[in-house]
C-alpha cells in the first residue's frame, strides 16, 4: 500500500442501509475505493464493477487436464508399454474416462485454488490490511480515497449519514 | 425465492449479527467443559487401540486379520466403504442443498464438511493398511520410473478408487477450509486473546472481507461447488465399481453406482443427524440448529430410505430375473436365509423400514428418538457393506472354496481406532473451529429480521 | 524377496534419523565434539601394549622414525580403498597374509625381497628389527579390525541440510518476518531449493539397491585390462559357461594355472598377487572373489539366452572390460535398462528353427507387414521372462 | 567413490564383523559345500548366485566331499556340473513301505526335487506324495548329527570297537542277537545280513512291517506253497473287486496300481471300454471314492461277504462248495459281473485274516485270474514281515532270550500294538543299537544310535519285484556324520566296507549273468545305473492248491454287533514314519480334506443321532478323538488313521494327532486293523480344532465336475457335457479373442484318470517353493498349495458318489484377476500365461477376490525365516530344498500356479540353443510329470498336432465355469463312471 493516503470510512450497521448508501453514492459519481462486509452482498459486488474470470480459467484448466490425462493414459497404456490385461485391447478408452473425470476435477481444484490465492491475494502469511476491525463481525464499511473520491468530504459524510451510516471517520494509511 | 413459512424460522431468537458471531464462537473462547475432556480421553484410548492394531498389522502381516484365501476382503473394506459413505455428507449437504437453494443448510454444512474430512481420513487408512506391502503404496502412482517405465493398470477400479479418494479428500478439505477463511478472520478480529489472534490470523490468510475478496471467493465457491457436485456422484460410484466391475455374484451389477451414491448420502445424512443432535444439546446451538433443521434432515432420510428399500428389492429381483444360479444362490440362499441372514435383515430393517418412522412429525420432533434412529441407520449401513463384501465372497462359484470369515481383535481394534480418530477429530472441530459458518448464517439472518421492507416483490435476491 | 529392499529402506530411515540428529546440532549450534572414541580395548594382542601397535602404525605411515630415509610403507601399500589400481599389495592383504605367521617370516619377506619389482622398491630399506616387530604387531591388529573406514561422504547431506535450512528461513520470512523486500526472491529461493531437494531425494531413491560403478577391491588384484586387453584372452575362455548356462561362471582356480603355471611374476604386480593364485591351488582354498553384478533376488537372468542365443556382446552390458584394471559395474542393471534393450534388439528370427513356431509372425514378415522382429515382439518384456 | 557395505551388519559394526570373519574363516570355508555362511548373510538366491559364480571354487571343496566320479548322470547331461544348470540322477526310493524308481534333480550340489523314472515298469514315471516329499527328509533338522551312546556323542571307531567287542562276547556265550528291520528288498543288503549272520552265529533277522501283508503271505504259503504277494495287473483287468484294500491310496504298490487302474479306465483316443471297480470298505478311502460301486460295510462283515462271493462263483464254476456264515450283502450282481469277465478280473482283500485271503485266492483261481490279471512271476517284495515273528521276538525279549537287539528302520515301540511292552523289554537287553536316521520312540530307548545315511546319500540296490532290480546312488555327500548300515555291518564282520564296490561285485555275480545285451560288465553297470532299473523276465512254476479252503470257510467269523473302529493308513502320512515331514503333514487327506491330525470319521446318520458335529470330541475306548462327519462311512463304524500321535519325531511331527496303533488287534497270529465292540461316548463341551481345508461338500447342482456313465458315453460322447455347447452358443464378447504368436501353454485334466491322491500338490510344493503354514493357518483357510484337489459328494450321503477335481490357475485368456490389479502386477504374457510378478505386487488382494476359481494365494505372513512358522523354511538346512529357479515369496504378495514357467523357460532356452522346435511332451509341469494317473497333460495349444490340442478337441473337454467367458487355458475331460445301468 502506498504510504500516507487519506481515507474516509463510512460504517453501516446493516446490509440494507449499506446498499442504499452505496447505490446513492454511485449515483452521485463517488469513486468508491473498497467495500468491506461480513458476508458477500451481490449488489455491492456488482456495483464495484470488479470482474473475475476465475470460472473461465477453471474451464480452461479442465480442458487442459482432460487433454493431458487422456493423452497421457493413451501414451502409457498403448504407446509406451502396452500390456495385456484380461484379454482387453490396449486402448481401453472407457476405463480412461473414469480417471479422466476424477483427475480433471482434482486438477481444476488445485489450479483454481492457486488462481484464487493469487488473484484475491489470499495466501498463508499474508498480513491483513484492516480498515475497520468490525468489518468481519457486524459492520459494513465503505472506504473512500480522499484524493480520488471525486466529491467533497463533507458531502460524502452527509450522504452517508443521511443513509444510515452509524459512523463516518477519517483514516490515514501508514 | 425462499419462503420461510414452509420451513419455519431458520434462526431462533432475534439475533444481531454481532450476537451471531459471539454465540457461534462461544465454544472457542469459553472454558472447556469437563465432558469434552472425558470424551477426548475415551477417543484417544480408542485411537491408541487402533494404533496398536495397525502396529501389529504392519509388523506381522495381514495374517493377523480374519481374512483368508476365499474372503480376501473383510472388515477393512467394509469400514472403508462405510467411512467413505459417511464422508459424503459434507459435500452432499453443501452441494446438493446449494443447488436446490436450501438456505437452511448453512447451519449444518460446516459440521457436515468437517465430518467429511475426518471420515475420509479414517476411510483412507483402510485401503492403505490392507495392502500386503503398504510401504510400496507408491507403486500405484503413474509416475515415470526406471522400470521401463512401468505404468499402472488404468483398467483397475482400485486405481480409479485411489484417484477418486485422493481427489475427494483434497477437494473436500479445501472446500471446507476456504469456507472457514472469513470465519477465521472474524475470530481474529473479535478475540481478545493475542495467541488466538495470531493463530487464527495466520489461518485467515489475511482476509479482510473486501469486495474484491468476496468477488473471487464467490467465484471459487462456484467452481468448487460445481465440480464437487460431480464428485459427490463420482466418488461413491467409483467405490462401487470396486465391486461392480468384478465378476463376483452379488457384486457384478449395474445397480451399484446409484445404489452406493444414495447409500452414501443416506449414511452421511444419518451421521450428520447424529452429530447435529449432539451439537444442539451439548453446545446449545439450538437457536441456529432449530427443530426445523432436524425435521428437514429427517424428511430427506425418509425419502432416501425409500430409495434404499427399492434398491434392495431391485437387487433381489435382478438376481432372480437374471436367471444366474450363482446370483440366485448369493441372494436367496446366502443373504436372505443363510448364515449371514442377520446382517441382511439388519440392513433391511435399519435402512429401509426403521426410517419410515420419520413420517410421523412426533418422531421427527423428538430429538432422542431421532438420535437413536440415526445411530441405527449408521449400523444398518455398516451391515449393508458387510452384506455386500463378505457374503458374496464367502460363497461364490466353486463350493469347494467356500469359506467363512470371522474378524479378529486386530481388525476390530483397527475399526475402533478409526472411530476414536473420528470422534477426536470432531471434538477438536467443536473446540477450535466455528461449528457453524458464521458469514453464511449472517447472510441468511436477514430473513429472520423485521426489515421485511426489503423483501418487496420484484426485488430480486437470487445470489447464492 | 523384498526383504533386502526393506532393510535398505530401514537404512534410509537410519540416514533420516541421522539427518534429524545432525540438523538438531546445526540449529542449536552446539559444537560437535569429536567423540569417535577408540574403544577397542579388547584387541587380541593381549600381551602387547597398545603403544607398540600405535608406534607400528606410525612407522607404517612413515611418521616414525623421524630421520627416515626411505619411503613410508603406506605410500605403496595402501590402507584404504583406491580408485585406481595400486599394483602393490594393500596393507590389509599383507596383514591377512602374515596374520598367522611368525615374525621371522615377515621379516624375511620385507627385508629379502623377491622379484624385480619388489627388489627395486625395497632395496633401500634400513629398518630396525624392533620397528619391524611393531609394524608386524600393527598389521596383526589390522588383520582383526579391518581397514580404517574412509567414512561416508557427507557432502550430499550437508547440501541437503543447507537447502532445508534455506527453505525454512525463506518460509519463515515469507510468512512471518518479511525481512526480504522483494518477495519473489524468497519465492525463487524456495522453489529452487525444493526442486534441488526433490531431485536429490529422487536420485537417492532411484539408486537405492543399485550399484552402478561399483568397483570393490578384490582379494587378488586381477586386472581385466592385462588379461582381456593386453593379452587378448577371449572372455569365454575363462567364463566358459556363459553360452549355455544361466551363469557365466567364474573360472576355476585350476584354469588360472593353465597360464600361471609358467607366468609367475607379473610386469606390474610382481609376485605377490600371482602367488595367491598358486597358493590357492596348492592349499585347495578357493579365492573368495567379491561379486559385482548383483541382480535382485527376484530377477532371473540367463547368460545362455543373451550370449549363447542372442549373441549379445559381453561389452554391451559389462562395458569395456578390456580397459578396466579394476573391474567395475558399468550398467545400472535397472529394469528399464533391460526393457529398453529388448525393445531395440532384433531377433535372429529366420535362422533358428525354434522360431518356426511363430507362424503368424513369419507370415507377417513375408507379407511385408513388419520388417524385423524385435525381442519385445516375441514377449521378451513379459513379466515372467525374468520374474518367476 | 562411494563405499559399499556388504551387509547391514557391517554398516552397524564393521570392525566387529571383520573380526568375526577372520576367526570364522576356516570354519566357513569348510561349510561352503553347504553354503551355510552364505545363507546366514544373504538371501537364498544371493547364496545361489554366489554359489553359481563360485561353483568352480566350490567344486574343489566338493571334489573332496562329493563322489563325483562315482555318480553317472542320466540322459544327456554332460559329466560335469555347470553352475545354474541342474543334473539328474536315477535312483530308487524305498523306505520300508513303498517303492518307486526316481530321478533326483540336483542343483549346485543339492538334491532339490524327486521325479519319477519313466523307465521303470513299476512306477512308470509316477510318484506318490511321500516320494515327492522324501527330499525334505534329507534336510530334516531332527536328523541325528552323528553316532551317540546313551545320548553322549561317540566316534564311529569307538562305537564300532565297543559293539564288536560285545558281539564277540555274545557269540562266545551263545547269546542271541536279533536284527529287527523293516522289509529289506535289497539283494546285496540281504547278502550282507546273511554274511553277518554267518559270522555272528545265533543271530536272527526279523522283518517287521507296521502295517503288514501277513495275511496274504501266509495264505499264499498255503495256496501256492510260497509266501509272496502276487503281481496285480490292473491295466489288464475289466472288473476289480476290493475288500477293504485301498490300492490307490495306501495298499502295497499304489503308484503301480494307480498307473494300471487309470490306464484301464481312461477313454482317450476313442477307447470305449473301461474297468469296473467294486469296493467293500468301512471308511471312505481313496479307492472307495473312485469306485463305481461301493459297499459300505463293517470290517467284521468282510469274511461273510467274501465267503458268499466264493460260494456264488463256485456254484457256477463248479468249484469246491463251501458253507459258512451268511452274508449281509447281496452279491449276486457282483458275482454275475465277475463271471462275465473271467480271466479279466481281480479280487483283492486288504484283510490280514488268512482265511479271508484264502477265500480270495479261491475266487481268483475259479475265475482264472492267475496268470492273467494276477501274475505269479514278478511277485511284489515290498512287504515281507510275518506278524508272528515279531510277536515271537517280543516273547523272547520278555523271557530274556535275546541279548542284543539291532533295530534298523523299525519303530515297534510306536507302531506295534504292544509298543509299551517293547519299550519295557528293549531296556533289558544287554546291547541295543538303533540305526535310525532320525529320532523315534524306539531309538530313544536304545543304547547306541548309529545313524544311517539318507537314501539320497547312500548306495543301494533293490528288488521291489522278483526279477526287477533297481539301483540307488548318492546324490550328495552325507550332510551329517552318518553311515550306511550295510557299511556298519560289513565293518563289524571285518569285511571290506566300500558298499558301492560291494554292490558292484554282487551285481557282477548275480545280475550280470541274467542279461545278454552286453558282455562288458562296466557297460552293463553304467547302463543300469544310468537307467536306474534293470528288469528281467521270470517264469513262475507256482501251482494253486485249494488247501485249507474249507477250513477257512468254517473259520469265517460272523458279524459282530456294536460299533467298530477301522484303522487305516492315510495317503500322506502312511504308517507314521515321516510324521516329521511338514509337506506331508500339510497335505490334506484326499477325502476328508483334513491335514495335521487324524480324526474319528463317523457316519452321517450316527452323527445326527448322537448330536455330533465336526470338531466335537469323542472318547473311543478311552482315547479322545476329534469327530469328523464323513459321508459314506459305513453304518456302525468309525475310521481313524494310523501314523499320527508320534511322541518323538521332531518339531513338526511331535504330538500331531493320536496314536491308534494300540488299537490294532492280534488274532490268530496276524494283526488286524480294526477293533470290534468299541465303546464310544461324547466328551461334552470339548472341542478340538481340525485343519479342514474344504468345508462344503455339494456342488450345489452347478456344472463343475461333469459326469456321465459309460453307457451314456458310448451312446453320446458329449453326454454330461451338453451344457458346453449351450455356453459356447451364448458366448458373446465385446473384444476379439486373444491372439498368440508362438506358444499358448495349456493344460488338460482327465477327470477320469484323476484319483485325487494329492501327489501333484506335493510335487508342486517341492518345485515351486510353496511354504508350509501349519495347522492353525490351514484351518484359517489359507493353505498355500498352488494346485488343490476339490472333492464333491453327490447323491446319498450314506454312500455318496465322490468327484475329484484338481484346480490350479486356469490361465484365463480373459482373466478377471488381471483387470483389477492397480499396479499391473499380473498381466497376460505373449504365451498365454497369466503372469504374477511378485516384486510388483503390493498386496491389495483384489485379484484373490476376483478369481472365480479361487486359486490365488496370499502370503499372509512372512513364512520363511519366521519362528512362528517353524517348519522346513525356518532353518538353513530346511531351506536347502528350495528351488533356486523360483523366487521365495515374501510377506504381503500374491502367488499362484505359474504353469512351472521356470521349466518352460529352461526348455525353450535349450531348444533355442539347439536351434530346434520344442518337442511334444518335452516340457512337463511338476504336477503333470509326477501324476501316477497320467491325468494331467501339459502342452502347446498353438501346435495343432500336440496332445493337448487333441484333448481340447475331445468331446469330453470342457472348461471350468466357462459361462463366465474367462477363456481358461486349462481344460477338463468329463468323468465317466462305469456303473451298471
Amino acid at each position: 500500500m502506498i504510504t500516507n493516503r487519506k481515507y474516509l470510512v463510512g460504517v453501516f450497521d446493516d446490509e440494507h442501509t449499506l446498499k442504499d448508501a452505496f447505490q446513492k453514492a454511485l449515483d452521485k459519481g463517488v469513486v468508491i475505493e473498497e467495500v468491506y462486509t461480513p458476508y458477500p452482498i451481490h449488489e455491492i459486488l456488482h456495483g464495484m464493477k470488479n470482474k473475475t474470470n476465475i470460472t473461465t480459467a477453471a474451464f480452461f484448466y479442465g480442458l487442459f487436464a482432460v487433454v493431458m490425462l487422456i493423452g497421457g493414459m493413451y501414451y502409457a497404456a498403448v504407446v509406451d508399454w502396452p500390456l495385456h490385461f484380461g484379454g482387453k485391447p490396449f486402448n481401453t478408452f472407457p476405463s480412461f474416462i473414469v480417471v479422466t473425470i476424477v483427475a480433471t476435477i482434482l486438477t481444476i481444484t488445485i489450479l483454481t485454488l492457486f488462481t484464487f490465492s493469487a488473484r484475491a491475494k489470499i495466501f498463508p502469511g499474508k498480513k491483513e490490511e484492516i480498515i475497520d476491525i468490525r468489518a468481519t463481525d457486524d459492520k459494513f464499511i465503505i472506504l473512500l480515497d480522499q484524493d480520488k473520491m471525486g466529491i467533497d468530504k463533507p458531502e460524502v459524510t452527509k450522504l452517508f449519514q443521511a443513509n444510515g451510516a452509524s459512523e463516518v471517520y477519517e483514516k490515514e494509511s501508514n | 425465492m425462499y419462503k420461510t413459512d414452509v420451513r419455519g424460522k431458520l434462526i431462533d431468537g432475534e439475533k444481531s449479527l454481532s450476537q451471531i458471531s459471539q454465540e457461534i464462537l462461544a465454544p472457542i473462547d469459553a472454558k472447556v467443559p469437563k465432558w469434552w475432556y472425558i470424551a477426548m480421553g475415551i477417543s484417544l484410548v480408542m485411537l491408541a487401540l487402533g494404533v496398536k492394531s495397525i502396529y501389529i498389522t504392519l509388523t506381522q502381516g495381514i495374517g493377523t486379520w480374519g481374512v483368508n484365501s476365499t474372503v480376501a476382503w473383510g472388515w477393512e473394506i467394509i469400514n472403508f466403504v462405510w467411512w467413505i459413505g459417511i464422508g459424503h455428507a459434507g459435500t452432499a449437504f453443501s452441494i446438493f442443498l446449494l443447488i436446490l437453494r436450501q438456505k437452511w443448510r448453512t447451519a449444518i454444512n460446516r459440521a457436515a464438511e468437517a465430518m467429511t474430512v475426518v471420515a475420509v481420513f479414517c476411510a483412507a487408512l483402510f485401503p492403505l493398511m490392507h495392502m500386503g506391502r503398504p510401504w510400496l503404496f507408491f507403486y500405484i502412482f503413474p509416475y515415470p520410473n526406471t522400470r521401463g517405465p512401468l505404468w499402472v493398470n488404468f483398467n483397475s477400479p482400485l486405481f480409479w478408487d485411489f484417484m477418486a479418494i485422493s481427489a475427494y479428500l483434497l477437494i473436500s478439505a479445501s472446500f471446507w477450509y476456504f469456507g472457514m477463511v472469513p470465519d477465521f478472520a472474524t475470530i481474529r478480529d473479535t478475540t481478545k486473546s493475542k495467541i488466538k489472534k495470531a493463530i487464527y490470523g495466520f489461518f485467515a490468510f489475511g482476509w479482510v472481507g473486501s469486495s474484491r475478496e468476496w468477488l473471487r471467493y464467490e467465484g471459487l465457491a462456484f467452481v468448487l461447488g460445481g465440480i464437487a457436485a460431480v464428485l459427490v456422484v463420482s466418488v461413491h460410484s467409483i467405490v462401487s465399481t470396486d465391486f461392480a466391475v468384478s465378476i463376483e455374484p452379488g457384486w457384478h451389477t449395474t445397480l451399484f453406482p446409484p445404489y452406493f451414491v444414495v447409500g452414501a448420502i443416506f449414511s452421511g445424512f444419518a451421521m450428520v443427524l447424529t452429530l447435529v443432535t449432539l451439537m444442539k444439546k451439548l453446545y446449545k446451538m439450538g437457536d441456529f440448529i432449530t427443530e426445523n433443521h432436524v425435521d428437514a434432515v429427517c424428511r430427506i432420510l425418509v425419502f432416501i430410505s425409500l430409495i434404499m428399500g427399492t434398491a434392495y428389492i431391485t437387487e433381489i429381483f435382478i438376481a432372480w430375473y437374471s436367471g444366474s444360479e450363482y446370483e440366485m444362490y448369493t441372494f436367496f440362499k446366502n443373504r436372505i436365509t443363510g448364515e449371514y441372514a442377520i446382517q441382511f435383515w439388519g440392513m433391511f430393517i435399519f435402512n429401509a423400514l426403521l426410517p419410515q418412522l420419520f413420517w410421523s412429525r412426533k418422531v421427527r420432533r423428538n430429538l432422542w428418538v431421532v438420535f437413536v434412529i440415526s445411530l441405527f441407520i449408521n449400523l444398518g449401513m455398516w451391515f449393508e457393506r458387510f452384506n455386500i463384501v463378505v457374503t458374496s465372497l464367502s460363497k461364490n462359484y466353486l463350493p469347494a472354496s467356500w469359506a467363512e470369515y470371522h474378524p479378529t481383535f486386530i481388525e476390530i481394534g483397527f475399526f475402533i481406532g478409526t472411530l476414536g480418530m473420528f470422534s477426536a477429530g470432531v471434538l477438536l472441530f467443536f473446540r477450535y473451529i466455528p461449528q457453524i459458518a458464521i458469514s453464511e448464517v449472517k447472510m441468511i439472518s436477514k430473513y429472520n429480521t423485521q426489515q421485511t421492507d426489503h423483501l418487496k416483490p420484484g426485488h430480486h435476491h437470487d445470489y447464492e | 524377496m523384498r526383504n533386502s529392499t526393506f532393510l535398505r529402506h530401514l537404512m534410509r530411515l537410519k540416514t533420516f534419523a541421522f539427518l534429524l540428529f545432525l540438523s538438531f546440532f546445526i540449529v542449536t549450534s552446539i559444537p560437535i565434539t569429536a567423540s569417535s572414541a577408540e574403544d577397542d580395548t579388547d584387541v587380541i594382542a593381549e600381551d602387547h601394549s597398545h603403544i607398540d601397535i600405535k608406534r607400528g602404525e606410525r612407522f607404517f605411515k612413515g611418521l616414525l622414525p623421524k630421520d627416515r630415509k626411505f619411503e613410508s610403507c603406506v605410500s605403496c601399500h595402501n590402507l584404504t580403498h583406491t580408485d585406481t589400481l595400486n599394483w602393490n599389495p594393500s596393507a590389509m592383504a599383507i596383514a591377512v597374509k602374515f596374520a598367522g605367521k611368525d615374525f621371522s617370516e615377515f621379516q624375511s619377506a620385507v627385508m629379502q625381497p623377491v622379484g624385480k619389482k619388489m627388489e627395486a622398491s625395497h632395496k633401500d630399506f634400513a629398518i630396525e628389527e624392533s620397528d619391524l616387530k611393531k609394524v608386524k604387531l600393527y598389521l596383526d591388529e589390522l588383520a582383526v579390525t579391518g581397514p580404517p573406514s574412509a567414512g561416508p561422504t557427507i557432502n550430499q547431506i550437508i547440501i541437503f541440510l543447507f537447502l532445508g535450512l534455506l527453505m525454512t528461513l525463506a518460509l519463515l520470512d515469507l510468512i512471518f518476518f518479511h525481512k526480504i523486500k522483494y518477495r519473489y526472491v524468497t519465492v525463487i529461493i524456495l522453489i529452487v531449493a525444493v526442486i534441488v531437494q526433490v531431485k536429490m531425494v529422487a536420485d537417492a531413491a532411484i539408486s537405492l539397491g543399485r550399484s552402478q560403478n561399483y568397483a570393490p577391491d578384490q582379494p587378488i588384484k586381477f586386472s581385466h585390462k592385462v588379461h582381456a586387453g593386453d593379452n587378448k584372452i577371449d572372455c569365454k575362455y575363462c567364463h566358459h559357461t556363459a553360452e549355455f548356462s544361466k551363469s557365466a561362471g567364474i573360472p576355476a582356480m585350476e584354469l588360472c594355472m593353465n597360464c600361471h603355471v609358467l607366468v609367475r611374476e607379473g610386469a606390474n604386480s610382481g609376485k605377490f598377487e600371482i602367488a595367491k593364485v598358486v597358493e590357492a591351488n596348492e592349499t585347495k582354498t578357493p579365492v573368495e572373489w567379491i561379486r559385482l553384478h548383483n541382480l535382485p533376488d527376484h530377477v532371473f537372468f540367463s547368460h545362455a539366452q543373451h550370449v549363447g542365443i542372442a549373441k549379445v556382446d559381453c561389452q554391451k552390458c559389462h562395458g569395456d572390460v578390456a580397459q578396466m584394471n579394476i573391474m567395475k559395474q558399468t550398467s545400472d542393471l535397472s529394469m528399464g535398462w533391460c526393457i529398453n534393450c529388448h525393445r531395440d534388439t532384433k531377433v535372429n528370427f529366420k535362422d533358428n528353427a525354434y522360431y518356426d513356431n511363430y507362424m503368424k509372425l513369419h507370415d507377417q514378415l513375408k507379407g511385408g507387414g513388419i520388417d524385423t522382429i524385435r525381442a519385445v515382439n516375441i514377449g521378451a518384456n513379459d513379466c515372467m521372462r525374468c520374474h518367476y | 567413490m562411494k563405499t559399499y557395505w556388504r551387509s547391514i551388519e557391517e554398516l552397524a559394526n564393521p570392525k566387529e564383523l571383520r573380526r568375526e570373519e577372520v576367526r570364522e574363516e576356516a570354519k566357513q570355508k569348510s561349510m561352503l559345500m553347504r553354503g551355510d555362511n552364505e545363507l546366514n548373510a544373504a538371501s537364498r538366491r544371493d547364496f545361489l548366485k554366489t554359489f553359481g559364480f563360485g561353483i568352480a571354487a566350490a567344486s574343489i571343496v566338493a571334489s573332496c566331499k562329493r563322489p563325483v566320479d562315482k555318480a553317472i548322470p542320466y540322459l544327456v547331461k554332460p559329466d560335469e556340473i555347470n553352475p545354474g544348470t541342474a543334473n539328474y540322477y536315477a535312483s530308487s526310493y524305498f523306505e520300508g513301505n513303498e517303492y518307486g524308481s526316481i530321478i533326483v534333480k540336483v542343483r549346485d550340489g543339492r538334491p532339490i526335487k524327486i521325479e519319477g523314472n519313466t523307465l521303470s515298469s513299476i512306477s512308470q514315471g509316477g510318484t506318490s506324495a511321500r516320494m515327492q516329499a522324501s527330499v525334505l527328509n534329507l534336510y530334516d533338522d531332527a536328523r541325528f548329527k552323528g553316532p551317540s551312546k546313551s545320548g553322549q556323542e561317540i566316534t564311529w571307531d569307538a562305537a564300532d570297537a565297543e559293539i564288536v567287542a560285545q558281539l564277540t562276547t555274545l557269540k562266545s556265550q551263545g547269546g542271541k542277537v536279533v536284527i529287527l528291520s523293516s522289509t529289506i528288498i535289497s539283494p546285496s543288503t540281504r547278502d550282507v545280513i546273511q554274511k553277518f549272520i554267518e559270522k555272528q552265529t545265533n543271530t536272527e533277522w526279523i522283518q517287521y512291517d507296521p502295517v503288514s501283508a501277513s495275511g496274504i503271505l501266509e495264505a499264499n504259503q498255503k495256496s501256492f506253497g510260497s509266501a509272496f504277494i502276487p503281481d496285480y495287473r490292473f491295466n489288464k483287468a475289466k472288473v476289480v473287486v476290493s475288500f477293504g484294500a485301498d490300492f490307490l491310496g495306501s495298499w502295497l504298490s499304489t503308484v503301480e496300481y494307480t498307473k494300471g487302474y487309470t490306464s484301464a479306465r481312461q477313454l482317450q483316443n476313442d477307447r470305449k471300454e473301461m474297468l469296473r471297480h467294486y469296493q467293500f470298505e468301512s471308511g471312505m478311502t481313496l479307492s472307495g471314492s473312485n469306485a463305481d460301486v461301493r459297499f459300505p460295510i463293517k470290517p467284521s462283515e468282510e469274511g461273510a461277504i467274501v465267503l458268499a462271493l466264493y460260494i456264488a462263483v463256485a456254484k457256477s464254476k463248479g468249484g469246491q462248495v463251501l458253507s459258512g456264515v451268511q452274508s449281509t450283502v447281496d452279491i449276486s450282481d457282483l458275482a454275475k459281473d465277475l463271471l462275465e469277465n473271467e480271466k479279466q478280473s481281480i479280487v483283492i482283500s486288504g484283510s490280514n485274516d488268512v482265511n479271508i485271503q484264502l477265500l480270495v485266492n479261491g475266487i481268483n483261481q475259479l475265475l482264472g485270474n492267475y496268470g492273467q490279471t494276477i501274475g505269479l512271476e514278478n511277485s511284489l517284495r515290498t512287504k515281507q514281515g510275518i506278524d508272528q515273528d515279531t510277536d515271537r521276538l517280543l516273547s523272547d525279549l520278555k523271557a530274556g532270550n535275546v541279548k542284543a537287539l539291532l533295530v534298523w528302520n523299525a519303530n515297534p515301540v510306536y507302531d506295534h500294538p504292544k509298543g509299551k511292552d517293547f519299550a519295557e523289554v528293549i531296556k533289558k537287553t544287554s546291547l541295543s543299537v538303533s540305526f535310525s536316521e532320525r529320532p523315534d520312540e524306539t531309538t530313544a530307548l536304545c543304547q547306541y544310535v548309529l545313524p544311517e545315511s539318507n537314501l539320497l546319500e547312500s548306495w543301494n540296490d533293490l528288488e521291489p519285484k522278483a526279477g526287477i532290480y533297481s539301483l540307488s546312488q548318492p546324490v550328495i555327500a552325507p550332510i551329517f556324520n552318518s553311515r550306511q548300515v550295510q557299511v556298519t555291518l560289513l565293518k563289524w564282520i571285518g569285511a571290506d566296507n566300500n558298499y558301492r564296490d560291494y554292490i558292484k561285485t554282487f551285481w557282477k555275480e548275480t545280475q550280470f549273468p541274467k542279461q545278454k545285451n552286453t558282455t562288458d560288465f562296466r557297460q552293463f553297470w553304467n547302463t543300469s545305473l544310468q537307467n536306474g532299473v534293470f528288469e528281467t523276465v521270470l517264469e513262475s512254476k507256482l501251482v494253486y492248491s485249494p488247501e485249507g479252503l474249507s477250513q477257512a470257510a468254517n473259520q469265517v467269523k460272523p458279524v459282530v454287533a456294536g460299533l467298530e473302529v477301522a484303522l487305516y493308513e492315510s495317503v500322506a502320512i502312511g504308517n507314521g514314519k515321516f510324521a516329521n515331514n511338514p509337506w506331508l503333514q500339510e497335505l490334506p487327506d484326499p477325502v476328508a480334506k483334513i491335514s495335521w491330525d487324524n480324526f474319528a470319521a463317523v457316519p452321517v446318520a450316527y452323527a445326527a443321532e448322537n448330536a455330533l458335529k465336526n470338531e466335537d470330541v469323542i472318547l473311543v475306548n478311552g482315547i479322545e478323538l476329534p469327530v469328523f462327519v464323513q459321508p459314506g462311512q459305513a453304518k456302525d463304524t468309525i475310521s481313524v488313521a494310523l501314523g499320527y500321535g508320534r511322541e518323538i519325531a521332531g518339531k513338526v511331527g511331535d504330538q500331531t494327532g493320536t496314536n491308534l496303533y494300540p488299537f490294532v488287534g492280534i488274532d490268530s497270529g496276524t494283526r488286524h486293523y480294526f477293533l470290534t465292540s468299541a465303546k464310544v461316548e461324547k466328551v461334552a463341551g470339548k472341542l478340538f480344532q481340525l485343519a479342514i481345508s474344504q468345508t462344503h461338500y455339494s456342488m450345489e447342482g452347478r456344472p463343475i465336475v461333469r459326469e456321465t456313465t459309460l453307457d451314456e458315453y458310448i451312446k453320446n460322447p458329449v453326454s454330461g457335457n451338453e451344457i458346453k455347447a449351450e455356453h459356447e452358443e451364448k458366448s458373446v464378447s465385446l473384444y476379439e479373442a486373444p491372439v498368440y504368436n508362438g506358444h499358448h501353454w495349456g493344460m488338460a485334466v482327465d477327470l477320469n484318470s484323476c484319483t485325487g491322491c494329492g501327489n501333484c500338490a506335493v510335487a508342486c510344493q517341492a518345485e515351486n517353493n510353496i511354504q508350509v503354514i501349519g495347522k492353525e493357518q490351514v484351518r484359517n483357510r489359507r493353505i498355500m498349495h498352488w494346485i488343490r484337489i476339490d472333492r464333491y459328494y453327490s447323491e446319498n450321503p450314506e454312500n455318496p458318489k465322490v468327484s475329484f477335481q484338481p484346480v490350479m490357475c486356469q490361465h484365463c485368456g480373459n482373466a478377471p484377476c488381471e483387470n483389477v490389479c492397480p499396479v499391473a502386477a499380473t498381466p497376460h504374457s505373449e504365451e498365454g500365461l497369466n503372469q504374477m510378478a511378485y516384486n510388483r505386487c503390493v498386496g491389495t488382494k483384489y485379484c484373490v477376490n476376483n478369481c472365480p476359481y479361487k486359486v490365488r494365494r496370499f502370503n499372509w505372513f512372512q513364512y520363511v525365516k519366521n519362528d512362528k512358522f517353524d517348519f522346513a523354511s525356518n532353518s538353513d538346512l530346511g531351506r536347502m530344498v528350495l528351488n533356486p529357479d523360483v523366487t521365495v515369496r515374501s510377506r504381503g504378495v500374491v502367488e499362484k500356479c505359474s504353469m512351472c514357467v521356470q521349466r518352460i523357460q529352461e526348455k525353450k532356452q535349450l531348444a533355442k540353443l539347439e536351434g530346434r522346435a520344442i518337442a511334444e511332451g518335452e516340457i512337463k509341469t511338476a504336477c503333470s510329470q509326477s501324476c501316477p494317473g497320467n491325468a494331467i497333460v501339459f502342452g502347446d495349444l498353438e501346435n495343432p498336432e500336440s496332445r493337448i490340442s487333441k484333448l481340447f478337441k475331445d468331446k469330453r473337454n470342457y472348461h471350468l465355469l466357462e459361462e463366465l467367458h474367462t477363456l481358461p487355458s486349462v481344460g477338463y475331460l468329463t468323468k465317466v463312471r462305469n456303473t451298471k445301468a
